[in-house]
């Protein structure tokens, strides 16, 4: 089956087939036998093993890759070599779907639990792409929150001093 | 020895007093606000009490509500661990007189280093080296010889001032003039004075660091230094003893010159003065910290001695009987501090949920943490997760032995900076001691992950989607029972990374 | 240095040498059975071969399967790692034959030392002490002659004995003739065999072992003791470093002599004299253990050297750089080894599945463990579930230090001896060093648990009881939330403890 | 309410009551501040909050027990200052039948939301003690709840495929 997934802005297929099926291969055993070299062209098989809640064991060909993985819904975090990776899974449909263009209202969101210290921008201004829109606190540190797009405020939904959930919509901005 | 102390802090440092006074059998006390009643110190300690909402200002910074539990408690003594109230010398002050014992030196030693201007004169007093300057606000004329005196290259600073505003940086006689010029300038315009003053300019600097002990008796001993130049905005990241920049002659004079400060003020306890460093091995007095420090274990790793456990007991009046000469450095350490934060992100701090642990383990690996499974890493407090502390025979092998115990560490549900420790520790600048403060700027390629293990983490994420397919597939199965996919076949298109 | 090492082991001590590998940067492989494919060294090792069914008969001790995975791996060395394979020297022997380094001695020393009778030899001709007594089968006059050299009490064993049966302890010469006649007559009975040798009978006897490392070019050192004597079954349970029945000169005396048996099998790699101490400090040679021992930790804690590591580089023909005189013990070490068994059942054996874990942590704490949440206890191998390993500046403070460490562990699912470990900390006769070979079988009163902890483990389990009514109650709520009995009342009724 | 276990050949009982009603109370301060001491009389509040999955704290009157806990049907494992305690819990009903006295009409209850797989037995049959009745499945999991008593059936209220609340009669047994 095939599985799709966006990370970094980019998109990723991979193919994971039952044995016995004709498949388009490309993982093979390569000189550097710590990480399994993904480019050529070998079928070879795969075992997948749950330790334990969240930590699994993987042997490609014979090659071992302890590993974390947490799943989430559509979004898969893996941590891997001190590293978290956070995949986000598509399907089909959700491809179909990113191809149309972005725009309408784009809205800005509390990424943690924090509070609104400033408020950088009111209804109707304009804003460039990148331009910090509102500032929140949380842990001791100030973060400036930047409007995703070109466009106008729509409207600033909190005030300076409110406390906000993480995901509290902030501010829409709208692209025309 | 006491019966009972109350620990008036939270976190890894209210479990290292904890297990301390286990250790002593001492009875434990904690403290926790709404949002620490699921920590561990709470769990781990004899008694606990509750001192409020989640915010320090209404919890662990109140001090009639720490002096209430310690009351209600009965404990004989209060350890303060680092942050809260550790340096604020009104709170050592009431302990004082409601006879319950501070965990470290006198509320009169709090205040006389807690200010800066106090500290530097008590420096200056017993012949500690500061950084060459000017003291206080200087005429053009003055100065111009004082820059001459101590030097190029030098600062112009406003003294007023902030931000870096006012403030430049003189490389050459020459330029001298008119970078005053312009300092004053912009001095006025933005704090609307222009008296500067000026201070020899320190060329990468590393930040090196002198622990001592004293007891109550008069005796104070230094424990070596600790390099912790490894730093992002001013916050230790990575810490170690002995520092790879000193000699053995600089290590005696600064040990000395730390002794001096801390005998001036009489002081007990486990201190901290703090060095700056420069590339030639001149050191100037930057400030003492009166109480314990977070990057402590690796000066308990080189020399065996418990100061956690020392402090408790100098507090409870024994004497140290030890000498200097008693005390030496074997090995070599290393502290990693491991924070919930987004290194790409300009450290952006991650809280949430920990939803997977896995914590390094083996030989020469000491974790202070106080997070597990499930852990809400809250928006409240400092996002540290734990300490990773290594000992190597030599720093070749502390490094190696921190890059193999990162290895092992995995978090889910949070950010953490463990990838960037592990890079590193692989650095090759890092590897000769080549730090300095600015080391982590100079860095950012190690910020991101490297995208090798790109494709290797991709596979694992389609392995878990197929698994939670077929997990919701076989309902029979047992929770904990594992699919197999052993003889299957596996493919990958090319990515955009090949 | 090798690229590549195979481990043919399982468990702790595979963990244990992946981590050394890890720090020398040498790629790891491993090998596993059936049992053992969700077992931590699989998934921390570079490359995992499956070898075969649970039973080590069927995977772990089959050398062809080993040396297929070695050459399946590409290996240039393997490490044997203790039990399994380690003393083999047949398998030693096909390594040195195929070309494959094996990480340890000789198998020609493996072979002279692995034969009791060779050992003994050898020991008597580098002048190492043995327990006296006869040398084989004596007749009646001989016999009396060679008690009274060896002086009262001595033992009378049949030759072909076993089982305690032809065995008598002579106290007295008075009753040496009638206890001879008896032995003599119980042997004759049992086997059929009348002949019996003569030993010296050692009253309370400790076991005192001596770590040796060996390189390739003739240099063989010591790294002091450890004592072993706190047993149950001739099974280790407890040891430390270095040993409180010592004194400086035997220290001295039985490093010199241990390195003399050592050099005259041209050793090479980790290896373990061990010896009987009687109470007045004689000591005896018992055997050599030519591998790794469990126990190693406890020396590498004291001398701050890394005998696995040292292994590998041996192995990969770097020479030892230090002298016996760089070599020296810095405090205490003590390791409690927990075992999945019931201490009240006589120890018997608890395998099944581990549902919960938390293991200690702190300074001078190490576990050195292959478990986890949801780990299955097999009833394959070896019950030990972990080493915890202490360092304390002092003896007394390595003590409390372990009992603090093991509060802070729980297992569910398995019964353990961590209480049994516990309470024996703080036993008396134990804190005193007192400690023997029969420690174990005089202290009965510590194998169960104390009662004083039943209450409040009955309040837990209410707790837990009514925990559970309410989840199922309030099916709204979230998996992880927690309820809270805040302000409600609780009641026991009295049981019949009080 | 009352909760019995047994432990090592003892019974134990141990009464748990809510705030404001009246309670026996037998836990109480006392010297020793690590332990509470379980055998005077003063009424004091208890908490009890999950940690993580089995470890758990309890602060009773200021003083902290960190313990972990394992509830396996009924059995619960406890785990305290390095000793595993396993407890019995024996519940209401199975007192009263070792007395002897259950009888009447016995109602067999969805312990949780769930939906009817399966069912055993149809009116009048006669069954067991412990006899399997009907099949229930929640959370991927099948069980099947049993008879409490020896009689016939007398009213299968549900049937197969039927979604029913936690709580919900599934079926009557008479004792007859």
């Amino acid at each position: 089956m095939m599985y799709t997934f966006k990370f970094q802005g980019d998109t990723y297929k991979i193919n994971l087939e039952e044995e016995g099926e004709k498949t388009e291969v490309e993982i093979s055993a390569s000189g550097d036998s710590t990480k399994p070299d993904f480019s050529s062209g070998k079928s070879i098989p795969i075992e997948f093993q749950k330790i334990d809640e969240s930590f699994y064991s993987i042997i490609v060909d014979g090659r071992s890759i302890g590993v974390g993985i947490l799943k989430k819904g559509k979004k898969v975090e893996v941590f891997l070599g001190g590293d978290l990776y956070e995949f986000e899974s598509i399907s089909d449909r959700e491809r179909e779907k990113a191809k149309g263009v972005i725009s309408g209202v784009q809205e800005i969101k509390s990424p943690m639990p924090s509070r609104v210290v400033k408020i950088l921008k009111s209804n109707e201004d304009v804003v460039k792409e990148g331009e910090g829109i509102i500032v929140i606190e949380a842990m001791k540190m100030e973060s400036e929150l930047k409007s995703p797009i070109e466009g106008k405020v729509k409207e600033v939904k909190v005030k300076e001093g409110d406390a906000v959930e993480s995901g509290t919509v902030l501010v829409m901005i709208s692209s025309e | 020895m006491f019966n009972k102390i109350l620990i008036a802090n939270r976190g890894e440092i209210a479990i290292r007093i904890i297990r301390a006074c286990r250790e002593l059998g001492v009875k434990t006390v904690a403290v926790y606000s709404d949002a620490d009643r699921r920590s561990l110190h709470v769990a781990m300690a004899d008694e606990a009490y509750h001192i409020g909402p989640p915010a320090p200002a209404e919890s662990y910074l109140v001090i009639e509500k720490i002096i209430d539990a310690i009351k209600r408690s009965g404990a004989e003594a209060i350890h303060p661990g680092y942050g809260f109230l550790s340096e604020n010398y009104a709170f050592a002050n009431i302990c004082e007189k409601e006879g319950v014992v501070f965990i470290g030196p006198t509320s009169e030693a709090i205040r006389l280093m807690g200010d800066k201007v106090t500290a530097r004169k008590i420096a200056q007093e017993t012949k500690v080296p500061l950084v060459p300057g000017s003291e206080g606000a200087v005429s053009d004329v003055e100065a111009e010889v004082i820059a001459k005196r101590i030097n190029y290259p030098v600062m112009v600073k406003a003294s007023a001032g902030g931000g870096g505003k006012g403030m430049r940086l003189v490389r050459k006689e020459e330029d001298f003039k008119s970078s005053l010029r312009m300092a004053r300038s912009e001095a006025r315009t933005a704090f609307g004075d222009e008296s500067v003053y000026i201070e020899k300019f320190i060329e990468r600097p590393r930040h090196v660091e002198i622990q001592i002990i004293g007891d109550s008796y008069g005796k104070v001993l230094h424990l070596f230094e600790r390099e912790c130049s490894v730093q992002r905005r001013h916050q230790k990241v990575i810490e170690e003893s002995p520092s790879p920049a000193i000699s053995d002659a600089t290590r005696k004079k600064m040990g000395e010159v730390a002794v001096r400060v801390a005998k001036a003020v009489s002081y007990r306890g486990a201190g901290t003065i703090e060095f700056i460093l420069d590339q030639n091995g001149n050191f100037y007095f930057l400030e003492m910290n009166t109480r314990i420090q977070v990057e402590h274990p690796v000066t308990e790793m080189v020399t065996g001695f418990d100061i956690v456990k020392w402090m408790i007991k100098i507090a409870s009046g024994e004497k140290l009987p030890f000498s200097q000469d008693d005390l030496s450095i074997k090995g070599h350490a290393l502290e990693c501090r491991v924070y919930a934060e987004d290194p790409e992100k300009n450290f952006l701090p991650s809280p949430g949920k920990i939803e997977y642990l896995r914590t390094p383990s083996g030989p020469g690996v000491r974790d202070d943490s106080s997070i597990y499974n499930g852990y809400e890493v809250t928006p409240f407090y400092d996002p540290m997760l734990s300490k990773l502390i290594v000992w190597g025979e030599r720093r070749e092998e502390a490094i190696k032995r921190m890059s193999a115990a990162l290895q092992e560490y995995i978090v889910l549900g949070v950010r953490t900076n463990i990838g960037f420790l592990g890079r590193t520790m692989e650095n090759e600048e890092f590897i000769r001691g080549e730090i300095d403060t600015g080391f982590i700027e100079r860095h950012p390629e190690l910020l991101p992950p490297s995208l090798e293990d790109v494709k290797p983490a991709l596979i694992a994420a389609a392995l878990a989607m197929r698994n939670s397919t077929q997990e919701i597939d076989t309902s029979k199965q047992a929770p904990l029972s594992n699919w197999k996919l052993l003889g299957r076949k596996l493919a990958v298109s090319r990515g955009p990374l090949i």
